[in-house]
């Protein structure tokens, strides 16, 4: 009976009929904000994206340089300035605000004055630092002034800003917007509109039926939560839910029971990486007593049998670490040597730099000292806390011990933030771009607050992704990051462990197109869905 | 009369392994009592039990039960409550506690057909009002706990004849009470008896109750009847080693006389001791206090043995407790010779209690159950005796052949003996300290009749030999007869009579003593009413005077306490009533 | 009884500020602050984090939080959840009537089931079915709660998708049929955890009074078994269920954290289990605030109803 | 005394099979059929279902969960020893404090216990195992005694003073023996009873908690196994991986039946009522 209902679902997704359709997002995060400024995490973007469109749209390829491949949004169109230091924004007229309201400049305007004011504590305030200002030429124009030329210009100002309603939140002071109520329930302009948030629960978001883009395809998206991944799961299997965003492995074997669900592999932006602190956790001007030391790090790199281990959580759906970025960047270069897996050499490494085996030790040991330490791992994450047994099991097979501390994300976050500790399982998502990279690896991160977890500091990488990152085109960049990744590869700061490829799980009656890797949602008012659920029941 | 009214035929009991009471018959007639008597474990209760069809689990019976004709199998038939009543021993438990009393013995109304909850309430009302309880709408509304244990029993009874049974099975019905109310209550009995020719079968230790109550006896031994017949003969004349004890503790005997002249100087003397207990109670009024003992003074002499008698709740174990101060007195003085033992303490304070050694009313529960009798006796000499502990044995070893105690017992832990046994390996143990007086608390309590009669002829046997001070408290006048040389009667926490056990016996000069005297089974006299008051709020007067029956009482009984005064040589009483020659200066 | 009512409410206002400020200070002693769940990944910039705390005082001295908190707690402002982006009131608002349906309902079904499983094996006790039912509720209690609560969702929610899985509605508002489908699993499976105990300790207290003089009294003035049971045995013997009851309460509080984690129910147990994983310390503290006093109230009434069932300890 | 207990075959049969637990605890790297911790094959034998090989079938790394639970049994019974012993002792010393104190003392210190007893324990718990971060196991076991000895407290609290009216107790004092003599010899020996029921369905108590505590990411550091952590592995997917939740269920409920039997029937055996 099931069975049936389901054949006369599939094949007739069409568009008309999907508009009355409810899309059931089944994840386990609650979004950290529904106001974009805020937000730092997939699972808050993938709301409060719907909610809130940007100037202009990234191109298929990610490619943040120039303005190549970049589609309009709200802007329909922009121009240069002569000297390439001011960008004017034509803001689309038919363009509107939930609440009715046209989308003017002044809101473009006040979104990078509360995004650059420490008080609204925006997370990426840093990074709009080249944008001078926004002035406004007409209520429809927007031009954004640059203190200085680089690459990611148009990036910056034309995506990642998201503009606001300035009307709606001209009562609310910068230092209490993240608490206020229009933050849990703004006034957007995307092509979806928030109905309600229940806390724990769900975000119902409903269709703009006038939207200037041409209405949404769905009627309606629900995001279910449900602080046990195992749940969001289930509601997929049980076809309560529609998609999921990632499937674990087990899972994606599991699902092969039921014929309803199919998985859908998508490029991923995550990579995991075992970070070795060069500085001592304890006294961060010294060296650490074993990490500061290349040839060891060289050395346990080599312990490592990668591509098994990545064969081992991921089977298939995942690759062995390259580096510091993923397959799916655009100025990634897979043809850069690695570290080989060779434990004779691991050995005979350790053996030369002193690190000796007893003759009834299994750990080796240099003037006394142990060749041991301990791994920071977040418990909430099966794959890295596998991943770290792994290791441990690898490390033991060359005489090195590894103990395993697990901890809940925010004690796991303290500790990092902290530098305090040996090495560390961390989980990694970069920016589309290259901007980020002398924060996380280079001498800039080192400050404290910096990204830079490893205390990596090298001048050769510095001075080679600085230029890298400056490059005016695409093959200049890569050709320069190449050097830079070269160089960080043999230092081997960390053991770049996997990336995963992302499978997402989908009910047979959603039409997905291809997924983006940096945001599978980006398409999300396209989507259609063959509604034949009773949840599918939205009229307009 | 060729078909008994209630017969029972070749009744038994047995559990799976061992038969408990083997097969015994009797009949009862109308208006008739037979009672079943014997030591605990007979198989008394057993037997009432299995009439009524009421074994515990794992238990079967065997023989037939015939009522009017009829045999009587079990208890789905409609016989229980409506031919036949039954109560049970513990006034305290045999009610529920959560349910009032009217209720109770309505709902058993209603199990006996009538529909009507008014009239079944009325019909409960009447039933507690012919067994002469006062104020019985009053009580229908009330719980058990709020009744004193006399009416209670009064009022299962009550419940038990509701439905005008021909039979009633009473299973020790007035062991758990004191002399007056167990008067008070037999007498009620004995009225249904004769009005409504009720039968009785009465379950008994107590000889003296069932020589006033029943016509016929059977007595039991291990689960057999060892002896039967008409109630006189029996104890006139009793022929089996048991019957023979159970009579020896009743048997009537002289009091004995003082053994010294009591004009030494006392070896416990107390002024006005008094105690009071802390009771918590309402918003403002912080505390009231309960009136435990009042304003004792008594004075004991070498040698003597000095009774202190009265019903529950008079104060006597406080007073107990009171002298080796395992209370501390809240007003007044003890002394012994000139030692003023009010000031001792330390090392001082632990002698005076090795020297007056208390044996506590649940003293066959006062050895610690996780050591063994030899080591419960050695304990005070490890405590007190000067000498090497190698010459311990031999004295734990004299002092268990002095109580009894075989050798063998010695070993053992107190839950491997019976109630005597400990009870006496208690006594060993207060005896191996040498002391110089020994307080008993109710010390035949927890006993059955023949392991009573045992005890008590050992202690007179210690009390001769050593010439022992001993205090003994009880409210069993048998004891009394059979040891005192002294009697203090107390009622309500005061000394209402003091004086040689002889005299006090043969001419009580007190009403209350006079009532107790009354109350023993077989006596003439009438039982007096009542209850004995709260020790919260003692009457204004003389505390007795609720339930005087002096026809010459009058307003000073209850406007003034009266005085323990002098009312003949070496006697004493605090009655206004008794004092012959009260001095102008008081009145 | 008027004093004894005051010194109870006294008493009753110092365990909760007793537990508040343990409360208060236990979770300000964890490493971490509560913007880890909003810098949800490592990549966040840490100095940024850095000045959250600082934006929203959260590096002040501690006792400068505590008398800041109290003030507000006193003006009915329970402080903002970072972790759910909403004032605390607000969460728990959300958050409360969900539990205290889910743990009601539990407590009515589990107990009254709890109460006639201990009754019936203490009637028949010995016998087969006594003992089946007493290994099968000991086995049941136990097994760890999360293991039974999974055990339950795979059957009734995925295999059998008799019951839909996790959530307390469905996506179209509900109404109370919609509300009680999803509420069978949860509470059917808080429900049999409190049951399997109830049942336990019901029927020990059975047994102990089984053999009371007044039973044997009923039992020989003919009354009916039924009667018997119901207005002698069991009246008797629920004073020490009902204390085990209030036993019971805090953990089922708080034990209601792992059957609502597994079956995603928006209630306590799941802002506190997600609070103290995000080191929301305004939720925790409230959330302990609330569930103590909870406790307190509940134990509060239990001794009430106990007193008035008991006519030995009513207040005259 | 100790025959009524012998005679019992719940009893009996519950105390065997935590005899046996032990033996098997103490027997483990003997017993087990492999390394507990050994990685056996990576690419071929992740979570393989029960097998000739491997009774118990292995987990997410390959490891034989037969092995693994044998010597979990090590870790889960010294921890739950240890928890049992810290709450106990807590709950001793702070109950016989209180009991031994004058009145003001004795009712801060009740009123202490009242609320913690009011406060929800995984909190506690949460909150102290999140403080240390990822504690080794017997830190942790002494942890999870440390915030369940309240009951226990308030139990030698209410035994003690209980006993100081026994009348074996009184009498030793008409004896005259001093007060300390009195609680060496008279009063502590009595508490063994209470304790041993205190202890067991501590036991029962504090070993599903230790799962609970794995469930929520604060149990054993890998790669030591206790029970709970097996069981934490796959219990979001008893489905699909049975084994490596059915056979640690059976083997943690039959340690925590088994403790509650035996504290049921010494509770009976000491004559308790509901007060332990």
């Amino acid at each position: 009976m099931r069975l049936l209902a389901l054949l006369a679902v599939l094949g007739c997704a069409s568009p008309d009929a999907s508009r009355t359709a409810t899309l059931v997002v089944a994840t386990s995060a609650e979004p950290s904000s529904l106001l974009p400024m805020f937000v730092t995490e997939t699972q808050g973007r993938a709301v409060s994206e719907q909610l809130f469109d940007r100037l202009s749209e990234i191109g298929p390829g990610l490619n943040t340089v120039g303005d190549a491949g970049f589609a309009p949004r709200l802007a329909e169109r922009w121009e240069w300035s002569a000297d390439s230091l001011r960008i004017a924004f034509h803001l689309d007229p038919r363009a509107r605000w939930h609440d009715g309201q046209p989308v003017r400049a002044i809101d473009v305007q006040r979104a990078l004055q509360l995004v650059k004011d420490s008080r609204t504590t925006a997370p990426q305030a840093s990074d709009f630092g080249a944008i001078d200002s926004i002035s406004v030429t007409d209520s429809l124009t927007a031009t954004a002034w640059f203190s200085r030329r680089s690459p990611q210009q148009f990036y910056l100002a034309g995506y990642l800003l998201f503009p606001v309603p300035a009307h709606a939140i001209a009562g609310i002071a910068p230092d209490s917007l993240r608490t206020s109520a229009f933050a849990r329930a703004p006034i957007g302009s995307g092509p979806f509109t928030l109905v309600s948030w229940l806390p724990q629960d769900r975000i119902e978001l409903r269709a703009v039926a006038d939207h200037y883009r041409g209405a949404p395809t769905l009627g309606r998206v629900v995001w279910q939560y449900a602080s046990e991944a195992s749940v969001s799961v289930r509601r997929l299997f049980a076809g309560e839910a529609d998609f999921m965003e990632t499937l674990s492995p087990p899972d994606v074997a599991e699902l092969a029971k039921y014929p309803e669900v199919r998985a859908v592999g998508y490029p991923s932006f995550d990579y995991t990486l075992l970070a070795f602190n060069a500085r001592d956790p304890v006294r961060h001007t010294q060296p650490h007593p074993l990490f500061g030391d290349r040839a060891l790090r060289r050395a346990l790199t080599m312990a490592v049998d990668r591509q098994q281990l990545a064969r081992a959580l991921f089977d298939s759906l995942g690759a062995p670490g390259l580096g510091p970025f993923v397959r799916a960047q655009a100025f990634a270069d897979t043809t850069i040597p690695a570290i080989p897996f060779d434990v004779v050499a691991a050995r005979a490494t350790l053996d030369s730099l002193g690190w000796r085996l007893g003759a009834n030790d299994s750990i080796r040991t240099r003037g006394g000292k142990r060749l041991a330490w301990s791994t920071l791992v977040p418990a909430s994450s099966k794959n890295r806390q596998k991943a770290a047994l792994i290791l441990q099991a690898a490390f033991k097979a060359v005489g090195a011990e590894m103990t395993i501390e697990g901890l809940d994300f925010a004690g796991f976050l303290a500790r990092q933030d902290a530098r305090r500790f040996d090495a560390a399982i961390v989980g990694w998502r970069p920016n589309a771009g290259a901007v980020s990279l002398p924060q996380t690896w280079g001498r800039a991160g080192l400050r404290p607050g910096g990204n830079n977890l490893a205390s990596y500091a090298s001048d050769t990488f510095d001075a080679a992704v600085d230029s890298g990152v400056n490059a005016l085109s695409p093959v200049e960049q890569r050709r320069l990051l190449r050097r830079a990744f070269e160089t960080i590869i043999a230092d081997a700061p960390a053991i770049w462990l996997y990336e995963p490829r992302n499978v997402a799980g989908a009910h047979r009656r959603v039409a997905v197109p291809a997924l983006r890797p940096d945001a599978w949602w980006a398409d999300l008012s396209r989507w259609t869905v063959a509604a034949r659920l009773p949840r599918d029941t939205v009229t307009r | 009369m060729t078909t008994p009214f209630f017969e029972v035929r070749a009744l038994s009991v047995s559990a799976t392994s061992a038969t408990l009471v083997a097969p015994v018959d009797f009949a009862i007639a109308p208006g008739r009592s037979l009672a079943l008597v014997g030591p605990s474990g007979a198989g008394k209760s057993t037997i009432a039990r299995a009439i009524l069809d009421l074994l515990p689990r794992g238990l079967t019976r065997r023989g037939s039960v015939w009522l009017d004709g009829v045999a009587i199998h079990d208890g789905s038939g409609p016989w229980r409550a409506r031919r036949i009543g039954a109560l049970f021993q513990d006034p305290t438990t045999a009610l529920d506690p959560l349910m009032r009393i009217g209720a109770q013995i309505a709902e058993v109304v209603r199990a006996g057909g009538e529909r009507d909850h008014r009239r079944a309430a009325r019909i409960a009302i009447d039933a507690l009002a012919e067994l002469g309880i006062d104020a019985p709408d009053a009580r229908a509304r009330q719980y058990p706990h709020e009744l004193s244990g006399g009416q209670r029993q009064r009022a299962a009874l009550a419940r038990a004849l509701v439905l005008r049974p021909a039979l009633l099975i009473a299973d020790e019905p007035t062991s758990a009470l004191d002399v007056t109310t167990q008067a008070q209550f037999l007498a009620a009995l004995d009225r249904r008896r004769g009005t409504d020719g009720l039968a009785v079968l009465l379950v008994s230790h107590d000889l003296a109750v069932v020589a006033a109550h029943a016509e016929e006896v059977l007595v039991l031994a291990q689960g057999a009847v060892v002896e039967r017949g008409r109630t006189t003969d029996v104890l006139r004349s009793p022929q089996h080693a048991i019957t023979r004890a159970l009579c020896a503790l009743h048997a009537p005997s002289a009091p004995r006389a003082p053994h010294h002249p009591s004009d030494g100087a006392p070896i416990i003397a107390t002024q006005r001791l008094t105690k009071h207990f802390p009771v918590a109670a309402g918003w403002r009024t912080t505390h009231t206090a309960l009136h435990a003992v009042d304003d004792v003074t008594l004075s004991v002499h070498p040698g003597e043995v000095l009774a202190i008698v009265g019903e529950s709740g008079c104060g006597k174990s406080t007073f107990a407790r009171l002298l080796p101060r395992l209370l501390e007195p809240t007003a007044g003085a003890i002394h012994s010779g000139a030692r003023d033992v009010r000031a001792l303490n330390g090392p001082a304070l632990r002698r005076w209690r090795a020297s007056t050694q208390l044996l506590l009313q649940e003293s066959a529960a006062s050895l610690d159950p996780m050591r063994t009798l030899d080591d419960a006796i050695r304990e005070g000499l490890r405590l007190h005796a000067a000498d090497a502990p190698h010459t311990h044995d031999a004295r734990v070893r004299a002092a268990a052949d002095a109580v009894g105690l075989g050798r063998a017992l010695l070993d053992r832990p107190p839950a491997q003996c019976s109630m005597g046994e400990r009870q006496r390996a208690a006594l060993a143990r207060a005896l191996v300290v040498d002391p110089d007086v020994l307080i008993l608390d109710e010390p035949t309590a927890s006993l059955d009749a023949v392991a009573a009669d045992h005890l008590l002829a050992q202690l007179a046997a210690i009390q001769c030999a050593r010439t022992l001070t001993l205090i003994v408290i009880t409210h069993d006048l048998g004891i009394v007869r059979r040891l005192a040389t002294q009697i203090a009667v107390m009622y309500l926490g005061r000394v209402v009579e003091h004086g040689p056990a002889a005299e006090v016996l043969a001419t009580p000069a007190h009403p209350y003593t006079r009532a107790l005297l009354d109350a023993v089974p077989g006596a003439a006299g009438v039982p007096i009413a009542g209850d004995v008051p709260s020790p919260l709020a003692p009457p204004s007067g003389c505390v007795f005077h609720p339930r005087c029956t002096r026809p010459d009482r009058n307003d000073d009984c209850t406007r003034r306490i009266p005085p323990l005064l002098d009312i003949a040589p070496a006697r004493r009483a605090a009655c206004w009533r008794a004092a012959p020659a009260l001095p102008e200066t008081l009145a | 009884m008027g004093r004894a009512a005051v010194v109870r409410l006294l008493h009753a206002l110092g365990v909760i500020a007793v537990v508040v400020t343990l409360t208060f200070a236990l979770a300000r002693l964890l490493p971490g602050d509560p913007f880890a769940s909003i810098a949800d990944h490592p990549s966040v910039d840490a100095a940024w984090r850095a000045r959250l705390r600082t934006t929203y005082g959260f590096d002040e001295p501690l006792l400068a939080q505590f008398v800041r908190w109290c003030g507000a707690v006193l003006r009915g402002d329970l402080g903002y959840s970072f972790s759910a982006q909403r004032p605390v009131r607000e969460l728990l608002a959300h958050a409360l009537p969900w539990t205290l349906l889910l743990s009601s309902v539990a407590l009515t079904v589990g107990g009254v089931l709890g109460i006639a499983l201990g009754s019936g094996q203490a009637v028949r006790r010995g016998g087969w079915a006594d003992r089946l039912t007493g290994s099968t509720t000991l086995v049941l209690a136990s097994i760890p709660d999360v293991v039974v609560a999974t055990a339950v969702l795979v059957l009734f929610g995925q295999r059998l998708r008799w019951f839909p899985i996790g959530g307390a509605t469905g996506l179209d508002g509900g109404g109370a049929g919609d509300v009680a489908r999803h509420l069978v699993l949860p509470a059917a499976t808080l429900a049999l955890l409190v049951a399997v105990t109830l049942a336990r300790f019901h029927r020990a207290a059975m047994v102990r009074g089984a053999d009371a003089d007044y039973l044997l009294a009923a039992r020989a003035s003919g009354l009916s078994r039924w009667r018997i049971f119901w207005r002698h045995a069991l009246p008797n013997a629920i004073a020490p269920t009902l204390t085990v009851i209030g036993v019971l309460l805090p953990i089922l509080l708080t034990g209601t954290i792992f059957v609502e984690k597994v079956f995603a129910w928006p209630g306590m147990g799941s802002v506190l289990a997600n609070a103290v994983l995000a080191r929301d310390y305004h939720v925790v503290t409230a959330v302990a605030l609330l569930s103590t006093t909870a406790v307190v109230v509940a134990s509060a009434a239990i001794d009430a109803l106990l007193a008035w069932l008991d006519p030995r300890t009513r207040a005259r | 005394m100790t025959a009524r207990l012998r005679r019992d075959p719940a009893f009996v049969l519950a105390a065997a099979i935590l005899g046996a637990w032990v033996a098997v605890a103490l027997l483990a790297p003997q017993l087990a059929p492999y390394p507990s911790d050994l990685q056996l094959d990576l690419t071929r034998l992740r979570e393989s279902a029960p097998s000739a090989a491997h009774w118990f079938g292995t987990d997410g790394v390959s490891r034989d969960v037969l092995s693994r639970l044998l010597v979990g049994a090590r870790v889960t019974l010294l921890m739950g020893a240890i928890a049992v012993g810290t709450s106990l002792g807590l709950g001793v010393l702070w109950g016989s404090a209180a009991a031994l104190s004058p009145l003001w003392l004795d009712r801060l210190l009740m009123r202490t216990i009242d609320a913690c007893l009011a406060f929800p324990r995984l909190v506690l718990l949460l909150s102290v195992a999140a403080a240390f971060g990822q504690l080794p196991p017997i830190p942790l076991a002494v942890v999870l005694g440390a915030t369940g000895w309240f009951g226990t407290a308030r139990l030698v609290r209410a035994e003690l003073r209980a006993l100081a009216e026994r009348s074996w107790v009184v009498a030793a004092r008409a004896l005259g023996a001093p007060e300390p003599r009195i609680l060496r010899r008279h009063v502590l020996p009595a508490l063994v009873g209470p304790l041993a029921v205190a202890a067991s369905l501590a036991l029962a108590a504090v070993v599903p908690l230790e799962a609970g505590l794995t469930f929520l990411g604060f149990g054993v550091r890998a790669p030591a196994a206790s029970w709970g952590s097996l069981l934490a592995e796959a219990a979001d997917r008893p489905d699909a991986l049975w084994w490596m939740v059915l056979f640690p269920a059976l083997a943690l409920v039959s340690v925590v039946a088994s403790a509650t039997v035996v504290g049921d029937r010494l509770r009976r055996h000491f004559d308790l009522g509901d007060r332990a």
